[in-house]
């Protein structure tokens, strides 16, 4: 790309003020019923996500985080209560057919880029399969994109020759390439050592910031939570009920060093006191549960 | 917060139906097969039509079934078939770990193994023929060929596939020669060899009706040929199933007494 | 946690390890690969320490050749001032992915060391075994097969199989990767109880720098491949560590100081 | 490992670890001789176990050096050549075909779940038959040799491959397939985009193992009613007494067996480019 503009032209200018995005869940519950046992996994969650805003949730594993998620996402139905994306309804105890879709775009915990398409065709199959962007304008918006967090010499390879920090900034390119209102953030930093995690957190923040997207950001790791989003849920054990939420109001941009500072240690203690009985609340529950 | 009752009521009609939904399809997969077996006979269309109709079919195989004659032919092959694969496995399970556990013995044998392995065991039956004076014992040799190869190499391959860090942490916990192998090599090989042995057993039948087609004497495979011969159509379609049957029911066999040893890996 | 099981009747008696001036060069089709570069670091006897460095950097290596299993291509790897033999029960290592024996019942693995070395009777070992596995909370999981247990339970189990031995000096390598934040948090208290009651000399390999400082007396840090030490830092948080010293001043300094060292490696991911 | 340049050894290694190293690279030397010593060693005792077999046990089977004069004449025969084309025709047909149906028939079977209820149980009762009983059949059905042997061998292909066909697109990551939904992709562009491609590596074990049962298929059809080809080759050859030919016409088999599998071998290579992992 031998002109001059800077990657901001292509990729579309600075947002200022996010204008879509905004997610409801009024009283959103799921009950699973496998082998008849009926299981409540989320009872009736009440959250609102502000327009580009970055919003975390924070619970033991097997809390109901990922369920919710998958509602929202439209791949589990919502046994009763409502979801609202931008005032239309995503997903309600009416509506049985599921439907993901463009708007809401998941990245998945375990990586879920096209092994056999190369770093490059897996950006632009979004915008190419729904027909909005031809295939060099995709490529050009996409090599845009690359450029942004430090991939483009790596477009033409195929994700398994590339380390997990690049495969994780490319599906969350491939993500903001269908220009999705909301992007849901599946636990992807799981099981990265740290400088590699640092490396994708400033990469998720830089477009972030770019773009004003939404961002609904499901995690294990207390300091991930605080140091990257602007307000953090806590959810409890099974079943999954937000039991409190927390304001971050650390400056932005953020830098690394913020994770010394005395107000992030603040923060910090709140958010783990509130973790840590549910954490090992579900701890014993689920030796006793294995134990059977 | 929904009653419990309602939801899952619906839920309990909703998963029933769900199930009889797809037995439904499935028998109905089965019976269009039939029919379409049936309707392509009597239309007589140019390969099928002397092929039997499944109605006339059954009647007639059913009091076939009865007579002594069938009867031999499929205890005939059973008994080839498992006299030759348990030759096989005998043979074949310890040169498999021989040549896993040592490489000098595996340069030794593995080169001559290699150039054997791709001809297919069908191609030994001449040689087979020549080798052997009786069609008995031809046949066995042809049986233990067709097993013989997929159980050495799958038992050799489980060897090489132990992961080392395993490995290395029996050794560091003083595992020493004799208890290393029973208590690492052993158990560790046991999944692979029961591939091999799922195999071997699979090309088995293979060689037996090929075996007694070609060289003959009696058992299924012969009847099948001999049927085809004497123009009995519906005999032939009766020992093709049969092969299959006891094809199936043998390799079920295996894979249960299999199952028995592979408690603790995961049912994947 | 009283500790009766572990600190069965005689002193226990542990040691110290050293890496002095190690090499090790990989060659393959014709390219030098130097993993490590003059490695150069202590594990004194009854001390945590830790060592720190990105994925790849030869970390495994280290403990490969510390445990026995290869031998470095100069310099020496030392045990109470001798240089290190074949693999043994006096070293024992617990390895990232599980190294139980998949075939054997939790039992059955834990009195594996035992059986195997014929120190002492089948009896025995069952007792010492039973008193382990109830002091890290697997009671009742001793017909399980490795992959019926967690992530949590394996890593336990794991230890209590080395501990049973009473090894001289216990090598883990990076035994609570993988496994989620909160499980993870819970193992990180379990190993420093066990730490701080036995003083077994202990070495601890990770990735991650917070555990790193959480867990250890001394911290090295080793660099991307050709991997040599970068730096060394004592930790003085004070013991016994409890999970409130994670929100103290002090932690977080150590926390910034670690992070500077890591970060100078950036380019290379 | 080939004969590389040796690169330059970095400067900054010490004098003990470069002679280590010249140590390392002289014992791989000595292993890489001895281990082509010993596969040398390994022909000559089969040869020998050959030659005193048939001195003893079997005399009917033909010594090496009887074997060697025949194959020398029998290969300038050309009806030699004549019968590895007809088999090697025979397999690429009924292995062409097998694979153009069995494929599609799989993956869909494997994607799509109706698909997979009306289609697999009737699959899985005719699977247990050994394709070779299907000789006797294929001939009724198609009347004449060839088809009948080019139909088993269909039979034999198309078993392996639809079945594992069926494994692959049900191996699919189901991660994938949510996050193509998420990006929009409608139901073919899923299917092609991704059910395919993830099942491409089971459809290709299937492919080497649906090559294998093709050329048993082939040979024990023209071994039974066979009028040309290399089966029949060896069969025939039995029949006029000439035993150095079985052998001839039986290693020629195993050659253009495992030359078929390399074929399918390297054509995955091509394919499947984007296994290679990190580092």
């Amino acid at each position: 790309m031998s002109d001059k503009r800077t990657e901001a032209d292509i990729v579309g200018k600075k947002v200022e003020k996010a204008t879509r995005g905004r997610l409801e869940c009024n009283t959103v519950t799921k009950i699973y019923d496998p082998l008849g046992v009926n299981v409540l996994a989320v009872d009736s969650c009440d959250l609102e996500l502000q327009p580009g805003e970055f919003l975390a949730i924070c619970g033991p594993s097997g809390c109901g985080k990922t369920t919710l998620l998958n509602m929202v996402a439209g791949f589990d139905s919502v046994t009763k209560g409502e979801i609202k994306l931008d005032g239309k309804v995503i997903g309600s105890g009416k509506i049985k057919k599921l439907s993901p879709g463009p708007d809401r775009v998941v990245v998945f915990q375990s990586g879920a880029l096209f092994p056999w398409k190369t770093l490059i065709e897996n950006v632009i199959f979004g915008p190419v399969c729904q027909g909005i962007l031809s295939k060099d304008e995709a490529t050009k918006k996409g090599m845009a994109y690359l450029k942004l967090t430090g991939l483009e010499k790596f477009a033409d390879q195929f994700p398994m020759a590339v380390s997990s920090g690049m495969q994780r900034r490319t599906e969350i390119i491939r993500a903001l390439m269908t220009d999705p209102t909301i992007i849901l953030l599946d636990e992807p930093f799981r099981a990265m050592d740290a400088l590699t995690k640092s490396i994708v957190h400033d990469s998720v923040l830089k477009v972030w910031d770019l773009l004003k997207v939404s961002i609904f950001f499901i995690t294990h790791d207390l300091d991930e939570a605080i140091y990257l989003s602007d307000r953090v849920f806590i959810m409890t054990t099974r079943p999954g009920r937000l039991k409190a939420s927390i304001k971050i109001t650390l400056p932005r941009p953020r830098t690394p060093d913020m994770m010394a500072s005395d107000e992030f240690l603040g923060l910090k203690k709140q958010v783990f006191d509130l973790v840590h009985e549910e954490a090992v609340k579900a701890f014993e529950r689920g030796e006793k549960e294995m134990a059977k | 917060m929904a009653t419990r009752s309602e939801t899952s009521k619906s839920f309990e009609k909703f998963r029933k139906n769900l199930i009889s939904a797809r037995t439904a399809r499935r028998i109905g997969g089965v019976a269009i097969f039939v029919i379409a077996w049936q309707l392509a006979a009597d239309a007589g269309i140019p390969g099928i039509e002397n092929v039997p109709k499944p109605s006339a079919w059954i009647a007639e195989s059913i009091d076939y079934v009865q007579t002594e004659d069938y009867y031999l032919s499929v205890l005939g092959s059973m008994r080839r078939v498992a006299s030759g694969y348990v030759i096989a496995a005998g043979a074949g399970i310890p040169l498999g770990l021989f040549m896993g556990l040592k490489i000098a013995f595996k340069n030794w044998t593995f080169p001559t193994f290699e150039i054997l392995r791709p001809v297919p065991p069908i191609a030994w039956i001449p040689l087979a023929v020549i080798m052997f004076p009786t069609v008995e014992s031809s046949v066995l040799f042809l049986i233990f060929i067709g097993a013989f190869f997929p159980i050495v190499i799958n038992t050799m391959l489980g060897v090489l596939t132990i992961p080392t860090y395993v490995a290395h942490a029996a050794s560091s916990l003083g595992a020493r020669g004799k208890d290393h192998f029973r208590h690492v090599i052993l158990p560790g090989v046991t999944p692979a060899m029961i591939t091999g042995l799922a195999i071997g057993m699979g090309l088995t039948w293979d060689m037996v009706v090929a075996a007694e087609m070609v060289a003959g004497g009696h058992g299924l495979g012969y009847n099948l040929w001999y049927s085809y011969i004497l123009l009995q159509y519906d005999r032939v379609i009766l020992f093709m199933v049969s092969v299959g049957a006891a094809g199936y029911l043998y390799s079920a066999v295996v894979r249960k007494m299999g199952g028995k040893y592979v408690k603790w890996r995961q049912m994947v | 946690m009283e500790t009766d099981g572990i600190m069965s009747g005689e002193e226990k008696s542990y040691s110290s390890m050293s890496l002095k001036d190690v090499w090790k060069v990989y060659q393959s089709f014709g390219r030098t690969v130097v993993a490590l570069k003059g490695i150069n670091f202590e594990v004194p006897k009854g001390k945590l320490t830790c060592l720190v460095g990105p994925s790849g950097s030869g970390k495994t290596v280290i403990i490969n050749m510390m445990a026995g299993y290869e031998t470095p291509d100069g310099g020496q790897v030392l045990m109470d001032g001798k240089p290190v033999g074949g693999p043994g029960p006096e070293r024992i290592v617990v390895y990232q992915e599980t190294a139980l024996l998949p075939w054997k019942t939790l039992m059955e693995n834990t009195t594996f060391g035992p059986l195997m070395q014929k120190k002492i009777s089948k009896k025995e070992a069952i007792k010492r075994a039973q008193a382990l596995i109830d002091k890290s909370g697997l009671t009742g999981f001793e017909k399980k097969f490795p992959y019926q247990l967690s992530g949590g339970m394996q890593r336990r189990s794991e230890l209590i199989r080395a501990l049973i031995n009473d090894p001289k000096v216990l090598l883990m390598d990076e035994p609570l990767r993988g496994l989620d934040a909160m499980t993870r948090q819970i193992m990180q208290d379990y190993v420093i109880k066990l730490y701080e009651e036995t003083k077994t000399t202990m070495l601890f390999i990770t990735s991650d720098i917070d555990e790193a400082i959480y867990l250890a007396d001394t911290v090295y840090f080793l660099t991307q491949s050709p991997g040599f030490i970068k730096d060394k830092m004592e930790i003085t948080l004070p013991r016994p560590r409890t999970s409130d010293v994670l929100i103290t001043k002090e932690y977080n300094e150590f926390l910034a100081k670690a992070i500077d060292i890591v970060m100078a490696e950036k380019e290379f991911i | 490992m080939g004969k590389q340049q040796q690169e330059p050894l970095p400067s900054y290694l010490p004098e003990m670890v470069i002679t280590r190293l010249k140590e390392k690279v002289a014992e791989a030397k000595r292993d890489k001789k001895r281990n082509s010593i010993m596969m040398g060693v390994s022909v000559l005792t089969a040869v020998l176990a050959w030659w005193i077999l048939s001195v003893t046990i079997t005399p009917n089977l033909p010594t090496p050096a009887e074997w060697m004069v025949a194959s020398f004449f029998a290969v300038r025969d050309p009806w030699y050549y004549n019968s590895i084309m007809w088999s090697v025709a025979r397999v690429y047909v009924g292995f062409g075909l097998g694979c153009a149906i069995g494929i599609p028939m799989g993956t869909i079977m494997g994607w799509n779940r109706i698909a997979n209820d009306f289609g697999f149980p009737t699959f899985e009762l005719i699977r247990p038959i050994p394709p070779v009983a299907w000789v006797p059949l294929s001939i009724i059905i198609t009347g004449a040799i060839t088809p009948a042997i080019i139909f088993i061998t269909f039979i034999g292909t198309w078993y392996v491959v639809t079945l594992n066909s069926v494994l692959g697109a049900e191996s699919v990551n189901p991660s994938l397939l949510r996050a193509a939904k998420c990006l929009g992709a409608k139901p073919i562009q899923v299917f092609r985009h991704v059910v395919l491609p993830g099942a491409l590596p089971a459809i290709f074990t299937g492919m080497v193992l649906g090559m294998a049962m093709s050329w048993i298929t082939v040979v024990a059809g023209e071994m039974i009613a066979g009028d040309y080809g290399v089966g029949y080759l060896a069969w025939q050859s039995y029949n006029l007494i000439r035993y150095p030919e079985v052998i001839l016409a039986m290693l020629t088999i195993g050659a253009l067996g495992y030359a078929s599998s390399m074929f399918i071998r390297a054509l995955s290579n091509k394919y499947l480019r984007w296994r290679a992992v990190y580092n």
